[in-house]
C-alpha cells in the first residue's frame, strides 16, 4: 500500500481528494487502480502524467517500483525549451 | 529580366557568374557558387551573418547587389584558412568555445578580421563596438570578445 | 553625370539610385519597391571624393559614411556631421551607406539628417534642366518623400569652411548601445565669440515631427548667452515644446519629448565645449 | 544487461576537462550545413501565403490565376492536407497552425503556398492567390482576452479545471492549481505582506537561423525530409502522421542547428513543405524570412500575475499565493500550469498557493522559450521577496538563505525535494567579491534566484568500435550548443581511452530507435546516460573478446583504464590487452565490438542559480546599461566546464534582453509592427559587461557521474535580478517588463513628483 498525492487539478478530476492510498507495486499498476476507482482520471492518464517518488520525478515507464515507504506525488507532464 | 554578367575575384580566386540584376550578393555566394559560409539570418542588415569583405570594406553581403561586385574582391569565411592552417581568429574561436550553435560564427570571423586589421590592438570596448553589428543569441559574447583578444595577441607576435 | 540623370529621365517605369543601398535594397526585400531600373552611381567621376576648397567641404554622394569617419580635415571641422553619419546602422552598413542617401529616403529619424540640417549644410542637385544648390532641409517634404523631381540626382553635399570658435555635436536616444534608429535625436552647431558668447547658432531635432525640424527659437535661446543652466533649461523646454512626435513603436510622444529636449542640452554643451568654450 | 543510473564518486580523468569540440572546424570555416544550405536536383522554391488579419473567418481561396502562373509547379491549401489526426485535439491543432482550415487565428498565419521553379515566381503567384476573408473583432492582450464580452478565438473551448463545468465557451482554455497548508491563515499570521501585480510582453527566442528544411516526398509513399529542429525524431513523428505516412517510411536528417531555445522543438512549415513537394513531385525547399519567424513561430507567452507574500518580523515568510494568467496564442497549451509549478519553487514555504489560467488570443502558436513560463514568474515573486526583505528590514541575501528550500523541503509543486543546489548558491552569491564591489552615482546591485525542472526521457545510443581502435558515437538527441563535446568526453572516460579517439555524431531517424527533443535541458543529462551504459556494454563484450584471446574466464578479466587485465595470480603472466589490441583481434573473436543503449532517463536533478547584477540608469532618458554580471549555478557535474559557462552566460544575456528592450508589439489593428532585428531588439555585443560564472556542482544522485541539466535556469533570474537593481539605485519599483526607456522615465518621473 503507498500513499499518492495528487497535484491541484489533478485532485479535482478525482472528485476533490488530494491523497489516495492504493495498493500498487510499480507505476503501472498504480496507473491501472486509479484509472478503475477514479474514472475522471483517465483523460489526464492517457495524455501523460509525471509520477515523483521521494523528489525525483519518473516519465510514465511502467516497470519503476513504487518503495512502500516513498512519498509518491503525480504531476502534469512537462515541456522543456 | 536578362541576366548581368559579372567577373569579380572571390577569396583569392576569379569567378564568373550570371546574376539577376536585382540578386543580392548573399544570393549569388549561396544559391549560385555554392559558397554557403555566408548566411541569411535577417535580409535587412540587422544580423551580421552575412557579413563579407569587399575591397577591404566590412559589408552585408545582403545589402549589396550580385552585380556590383564587377571587379571588386570579396572575401568570405571559406576563405579565411590557408590550406590546413586555421586562421588565428578561427582557432581562438575553437579554444574558447566563443560559438555554440555556429550560425553567427562565419560573420563574426569575418567582422573580426576586418577590425584586427585595422586596430591590431583593440581594448574589450573597441572590440565590443567593433562587433555590434553581429547578432549571437546563444553565447552573451562574453567567449566571443575573449577569442578575439586572444588572437590579435598572437597576430601580433605579443 | 549628365548620362546617368538621361537615364532616370528617359526611364518609364520605377527608377532607382543606387550608392549604398542600404536602405534600397531593404525596401526592394521587404516588397516596397520593385524598381525597373536601378541606376549605380558609384562609378560616375567624382562622385566618390572629398573635396576641400577655399569655401569648404564638398561631399560627393557616393562617399561612404565609414571614408567621412577617415578624413582628419573634416572630422576637425565638423565633428558633429561625422559622428551622424558615423552612427547610421552597424559596422557594415557604414561600408557603405551615404549621408546623401540617408538624407533622399527621407526618414524623419535619418542620423545624418538633424546634423547637416544644423550645420547649414547645401545639396547639389543635378538635373535636366540643370544643376541648383538647395538647403537640406528642403530635400526631405515628408516621410518617404523628397522634394526631387524625376531624373534629379544629388550630386553633392556642401558644408561651409569653419569660422574660428565654431563646434557643432549630434547626439542620438537608442534603447541599446548600437544598432538602432533613433527614437529622437538633436544636432546643434554654434560658433562663439572670443568672450565665450553664442554668436550664431542652429538647431534640429530629428524624429520629433515628419521631417527633421529646424527650431529657430532655440537657436535664439542660445544666441548672447554663455550656455549657462538658465539658458540650457530653457532651450530644453523650447525643444521639448517644438516637437510634434508621434506614438510608435520606437517610442511615445511624452517620452520623445522629454528627451528632445535632454539631448538638445547635451548637444549644446558639447559643441560650446568644441567651440572652444568652458 | 540492466543499468545501474546512480551516482558513485570517482576520480575522472577526460570529463570536466576542456578540450576542443569535435565538430568545431566545419562551423569555423563555413563548411557546416544548417537548415538552408542543403540543395537537392530539381528542388522548387516553397512560399508560404500568410493571413494579414488577426482574426478572419477563411471563407473561399481561390488558387486558379496562381496554378497558371509559368513556372508553378504546385498550391496548396488545407485541402490538401486532410485531417488524419483522428481525435487528437494536440495535433489538430498543430495541422491547423501549419495551414488554416476554417480561420486564420493570427497575424501571419498560414493560408496557402506555393512551389515555384524560383523565388520570383514563388513572389508573383502568392500575389496571385484570392483569399475571400471575413474579418471578425480580435484580441491580442490576455487580460483584455479574459474580460466578459471579449472576442471569442474558439467557440467550442470550455474552461477545464473549474470547480462547476461551464456552460458558455471561454478564452480561458484551463485552469490549474498547486501548493498545501492554508494561505488564508498564513496571511493572518504575518507582520509584513507585499502585494503587486506584474506584467511581462511576449518575447521571442530570438535563433539567428530561420527555420529551413528541403522537403523530398516520392510517390511511393516514401520522404526525406533535411531540417534544422531541436528533435528530428519527433518532426518525423507529427510530420508523418500530418501527411498521413509510416514514419520509417519518412527519414529526417537533422541539419546543423542554428539556434533553437525551445522555437525548433515544433513542425511549422516542415509538414507545408512535405505536402507541396508530394503535389509537385519534386523536391521542395522552404525557407522562412526573419519576418515570418518574428510573426508566425513560436513565441513564448505574455503574461499578467498577481503575487502576495506575507512574513513575520523575524524573516520568515508565513504565506505565499499567485495568481498567472498566461497568453497561449489561439491554441490551449500548459504554459500558466508550468509557471504555477515553478513560481516559489526556490522557498520553504508553509502556506503557498499558485493558481495558473491559460488564455487563447490572436497571436502566434506560444511555443517553449527556454525553461518556458518560468522567467515570468520569477521576474514576479523575486520582486516581491526583494521589497518584503526591505520591508523586513533584512539583507535581501539572508532573506532567501531563511526561506531557501533544501532537501526533504516540501516544494510548492508538491513533491519532497532531494538533494538540491539553491542554498549553496547564496552562500556563494553571500560570499562573493561582486556583492562588496563599490558602486557609482545612478548605479545599483540586485540578485535573484531561479529554478529549472529538467527531464530525462527516451534515448538511444550506438557506440561502435573500429578495427583502428577509435570510437565511434552515433546519438539521437540533436547537439545545440557543443554537446558532441560533452558526449565524447563521457565515452572516453568510461571507456578509458583519450578524447581524440572518440568521434560523435547526431544520426538521422533510420539509424537509430526513437529519441525524446532535445529540450529541458536533457540533452548532456540523458545522453550521456545512454552513452554511458552503451560504453559498459561494449566494455562487457570487450572483456569477453580478451577472455577469448588469453583463453580464460570473462569473470577473471577487468577492465582498467582503457586496458583488459587478467585478474589472480594464476593469471599473473598475462600482461594487460589494451583496446586497439582487442579491437584489431577483432574480426577473429567475434566480429566488430559495439555497445547500444535504449532507455528512458529518468531522475533529472534540478538546477538552481542565483543571479547578482549591477546597472547604471541615465535619470534623464531612462536608460538602463548592465554594467557587471554573476551567475551562481549548480551543474552537479560540469562534464565540459566551458560549455557549461556558455549556458549560464548566453540564458543570462537572453534574460536581459528580455528584461531591457525586447517585447512583441501589436497596433489596434491586431499586426504585430515589429517583425525584423531592427525593432525587435536583443542584445548587441556592445550591450554587455563580460558576464562572470561560478560553477557548483552538488552530485544529482540519479546519474552515474552526478550531472545535473544546465541549459534553461541561466534565463530565469535576470528580469528580476535588473528590476531589483533599478530599485535599489532609483527607488522604483518596475512591474512591466520590458523596462524600455520610456517605462523607466515614466517611473523615474512619478517618483520625482510622488
Amino acid at each position: 500500500m503507498v500513499e499518492v498525492t495528487l497535484w491541484g487539478s489533478l485532485g479535482r478530476a478525482a472528485g476533490g481528494t488530494s491523497t489516495l492510498d492504493i495498493e500498487a507495486k510499480d507505476i503501472r499498476e498504480l496507473f491501472r487502480k486509479l484509472g478503475e476507482q477514479h474514472p475522471g482520471l483517465q483523460p489526464w492518464i492517457d495524455r501523460g502524467i509525471a509520477v515523483s517518488i521521494d523528489g525525483t520525478i519518473y516519465r510514465d515507464t511502467w516497470s519503476k517500483e513504487l518503495p512502500q515507504d516513498a512519498e509518491i506525488f503525480l504531476l502534469p507532464r512537462l515541456a522543456g525549451g | 529580366m536578362a541576366g548581368v554578367a559579372v567577373s569579380t575575384t572571390i577569396n583569392g580566386d576569379a569567378v564568373e557568374y550570371l546574376c539577376q540584376p536585382d540578386e543580392t550578393l548573399l544570393e549569388v555566394l549561396r544559391d549560385r557558387l555554392g559558397l554557403t559560409g555566408a548566411k541569411e539570418g535577417c535580409g535587412t542588415g540587422d544580423c551580421g551573418a552575412c557579413s563579407v569583405i569587399l575591397d577591404d570594406r566590412l559589408v552585408c553581403s545582403c545589402l549589396v547587389l550580385g552585380a556590383e561586385a564587377e571587379g571588386r574582391r570579396v572575401e568570405t569565411v571559406e576563405g579565411m584558412a590557408h590550406g590546413d592552417k586555421l586562421h588565428p581568429l578561427q582557432q581562438k574561436f575553437l579554444e574558447h568555445a566563443a560559438l555554440q550553435c555556429g550560425i553567427c560564427t562565419p560573420g563574426f570571423l569575418i567582422a573580426a578580421k576586418d577590425l584586427l586589421a585595422k586596430n591590431p590592438s583593440p581594448t574589450e570596448e573597441e572590440i565590443r563596438f567593433g562587433l555590434a553589428g553581429n547578432l549571437c543569441r546563444c553565447t552573451g559574447y562574453d567567449k566571443i570578445v575573449r577569442a578575439v583578444q586572444d588572437a590579435a595577441n598572437v597576430m601580433r607576435g605579443a | 553625370m549628365e548620362d546617368a540623370v538621361g537615364i532616370l529621365a528617359d526611364s518609364s517605369g520605377t527608377a532607382a539610385i543606387l550608392a549604398g543601398g542600404s536602405d534600397l535594397l531593404v525596401r526592394m526585400k521587404g516588397g516596397f519597391i520593385e524598381p525597373d531600373l536601378i541606376v549605380d552611381i558609384k562609378a560616375v567621376a567624382g562622385l566618390s571624393d572629398i573635396r576641400e576648397t577655399a569655401e569648404g567641404f564638398s561631399i560627393g554622394a557616393a562617399v561612404p559614411s565609414a571614408v567621412l569617419g577617415e578624413n582628419a580635415a573634416l572630422k576637425k571641422a565638423w565633428p558633429g556631421v561625422v559622428e551622424a553619419a558615423r552612427l547610421i546602422g552597424s559596422k557594415q552598413v557604414q561600408g557603405r551607406c551615404t549621408i546623401v542617401g540617408n538624407l533622399c529616403n527621407a526618414s524623419p529619424a535619418a542620423d545624418s539628417v538633424p546634423a547637416m540640417v544644423a550645420a547649414g549644410a547645401k545639396a547639389v542637385v543635378v538635373g535636366p534642366s540643370g544643376r541648383r544648390t538647395i538647403p537640406v532641409e528642403t530635400v526631405p517634404a515628408g516621410p518617404g518623400r523628397t522634394s526631387l523631381a524625376k531624373g534629379e540626382i544629388i550630386e553633392a553635399i556642401l558644408l561651409d569652411k569653419r569660422p574660428p570658435h565654431a563646434g557643432d555635436a549630434y547626439l542620438r536616444f537608442i534603447p541599446r548601445t548600437e544598432m538602432d534608429i533613433a527614437v529622437v535625436s538633436a544636432g546643434v552647431n554654434l560658433t562663439i565669440d572670443d568672450k565665450g558668447s553664442v554668436k550664431t547658432a542652429r538647431v534640429a531635432l530629428g524624429a520629433a515631427a515628419p521631417t527633421v525640424l529646424l527650431v529657430e527659437e532655440a537657436a535664439e535661446v542660445l544666441v548672447g548667452s554663455k550656455l549657462d543652466e538658465a539658458t540650457l533649461e530653457r532651450l530644453a523646454k523650447v525643444c521639448s515644446g517644438a516637437c510634434r512626435p508621434i506614438d510608435d513603436k520606437r517610442g511615445t510622444i511624452e517620452f520623445r519629448r522629454k528627451v528632445a529636449g535632454v539631448l538638445a542640452r547635451r548637444a549644446a554643451t558639447t559643441a560650446y565645449q568644441r567651440a572652444g568654450g568652458k | 544487461m540492466n543499468f545501474d543510473p546512480r551516482y558513485s564518486a570517482r576520480n575522472f580523468t577526460a570529463v570536466g576537462t576542456r578540450p576542443v569540440r569535435p565538430d568545431g572546424i566545419d562551423k569555423v570555416t563555413g563548411r557546416a550545413r544548417y537548415g538552408a544550405d542543403f540543395n537537392m536536383a530539381g528542388q522548387l522554391v516553397g512560399r508560404i501565403l500568410r493571413s494579414p488579419h488577426a482574426h478572419a473567418r477563411i471563407r473561399k481561396i481561390d488558387t486558379s490565376k496562381a496554378e497558371k502562373l509559368p513556372g508553378v509547379k504546385a498550391v496548396i491549401t488545407a485541402a490538401d492536407l486532410p485531417d488524419f489526426t483522428n481525435g487528437d485535439a494536440a495535433m489538430y491543432d498543430i495541422l491547423d497552425n501549419c495551414m488554416a482550415r476554417k480561420k486564420a487565428l493570427y497575424d501571419g498565419h498560414a493560408v496557402a503556398a506555393v512551389a515555384a521553379i524560383d523565388a520570383r515566381t514563388a513572389r508573383q503567384a502568392l500575389k496571385l492567390i484570392e483569399v475571400d476573408y471575413e474579418v471578425l473583432a480580435h484580441v491580442t492582450d490576455v487580460d483584455e482576452a479574459m474580460k466578459h464580452g471579449a472576442p471569442l478565438i474558439n467557440d467550442a473551448v470550455f474552461t477545464e479545471g473549474l470547480d462547476e463545468k461551464p456552460v458558455k465557451p471561454s478564452n480561458v482554455t484551463k485552469r490549474s492549481q498547486f501548493g498545501h497548508g492554508d494561505v488564508h491563515a498564513g496571511f493572518g499570521h504575518a507582520d509584513f505582506v507585499v502585494e503587486r501585480s506584474f506584467r511581462t510582453e511576449q518575447t521571442h527566442q530570438g535563433y539567428i537561423e530561420p527555420h529551413a528544411c528541403v522537403a523530398s516526398a516520392n510517390a511511393d509513399g516514401t520522404a526525406d525530409l533535411w531540417v534544422c529542429t531541436q528533435g528530428h525524431f519527433v518532426y518525423r513523428q507529427h510530420c508523418a502522421q500530418l501527411l498521413g505516412m509510416d514514419a520509417s517510411k519518412l527519414r529526417v536528417t537533422s541539419s546543423e542547428i542554428g539556434g533553437g531555445f525551445g522555437g525548433k522543438t515544433h513542425v511549422w512549415a516542415e509538414p507545408v513543405a512535405l505536402a507541396l513537394s508530394r503535389k509537385a513531385g519534386r523536391p521542395v525547399k522552404l525557407v522562412m524570412t526573419r519576418d515570418e519567424v518574428f510573426r508566425a513561430s513560436g513565441p513564448t507567452s505574455a503574461t499578467s500575475i498577481d503575487v502576495r507574500i506575507g512574513a513575520r518580523k523575524d524573516g520568515t515568510i508565513t504565506a505565499a499565493e499567485a495568481t498567472l494568467r498566461y497568453s497561449c496564442g489561439p491554441y490551449a497549451g500548459s504554459w500558466a500550469e508550468v509557471g504555477a509549478m515553478t513560481a516559489f519553487a526556490c522557498y520553504k514555504l508553509e502556506n503557498v498557493k499558485t493558481v495558473g489560467y491559460e488564455v487563447l488570443v490572436n497571436r502566434p502558436k506560444t511555443a517553449a522559450y527556454r525553461a518556458p513560463s518560468a522567467p515570468m514568474a520569477a521576474f514576479a515573486v523575486e520582486s516581491a521577496i526583494d521589497e518584503l526583505a526591505k520591508q523586513v528590514g533584512m539583507d535581501p541575501v539572508d532573506f532567501r538563505i531563511k526561506n531557501a528550500a533544501q532537501e526533504g523541503t516540501r516544494s510548492s509543486y508538491g513533491p519532497v525535494y532531494g538533494p538540491i543546489g539553491i542554498g549553496p548558491t547564496l552562500e556563494a552569491v553571500k560570499n562573493h567579491p561582486h556583492m562588496k564591489a563599490p558602486l557609482g552615482k545612478n548605479q545599483g546591485r540586485g540578485m535573484a534566484c531561479g529554478f529549472w525542472f529538467n527531464f530525462g526521457g527516451q534515448t538511444c545510443t550506438d557506440l561502435n568500435i573500429g578495427m583502428d581502435g577509435s570510437v565511434s558515437l552515433a546519438v539521437g538527441t540533436i547537439d545545440v550548443g557543443g554537446s558532441r563535446a560533452s558526449l565524447s568526453l563521457i565515452a572516453a572516460e568510461e571507456l578509458g581511452i583519450a578524447y581524440e579517439h572518440v568521434k560523435a555524431v547526431v544520426a538521422d531517424t533510420s539509424s537509430l530507435g526513437y529519441n525524446d527533443m532535445t529540450d529541458g535541458s536533457r540533452g548532456t543529462f540523458s545522453t550521456s546516460m545512454a552513452t554511458i551504459s552503451a560504453a559498459r556494454n561494449a566494455i562487457r563484450t570487450l572483456r569477453e573478446r580478451a577472455a577469448q584471446m588469453w583463453d580464460i574466464s570473462v569473470d577473471d578479466v577487468a577492465w582498467e583504464h582503457g586496458h583488459a587485465v587478467a585478474k589472480g595470480e594464476k593469471h599473473g603472466n598475462l600482461g594487460k590487452l589494451s583496446l586497439k589490441e582487442i579491437a584489431a583481434a577483432s574480426g577473429t573473436t567475434g566480429g566488430p565490438i559495439a555497445g547500444h543503449s535504449e532507455l528512458v532517463a529518468d531522475g533529472a536533478g534540478v538546477s538552481f542559480a542565483t543571479h547578482i547584477c549591477d546597472i547604471e540608469v541615465d535619470p534623464e532618458t531612462g536608460a538602463t546599461r548592465v554594467l557587471r554580471y554573476t551567475v551562481v549555478q549548480d551543474a552537479g557535474k560540469a562534464v565540459h566546464p566551458t560549455y557549461v559557462e556558455g549556458q549560464y552566460q548566453g540564458g543570462a544575456a537572453q534574460g536581459i534582453g528580455w528584461a531591457l528592450n525586447e517585447e512583441y508589439i501589436y497596433g489596434k489593428d491586431g499586426r504585430l509592427q515589429n517583425p525584423g532585428f531592427l525593432d525587435y531588439r536583443i542584445p548587441v555585443c556592445s550591450d554587455l559587461p563580460m558576464i562572470d560564472t561560478q560553477i557548483l556542482e552538488i552530485p544529482n544522485p540519479n546519474h552515474p557521474y552526478g550531472v545535473r541539466g544546465v541549459g534553461e535556469t541561466s534565463i530565469v533570474p535576470p528580469l528580476a535580478a535588473i528590476a531589483n537593481a533599478l530599485s535599489n539605485a532609483a527607488g522604483v519599483r518596475m512591474t512591466h517588463i520590458p523596462m524600455s526607456p520610456p517605462r523607466v522615465l515614466a517611473a523615474l518621473e512619478a517618483a520625482r513628483e510622488g
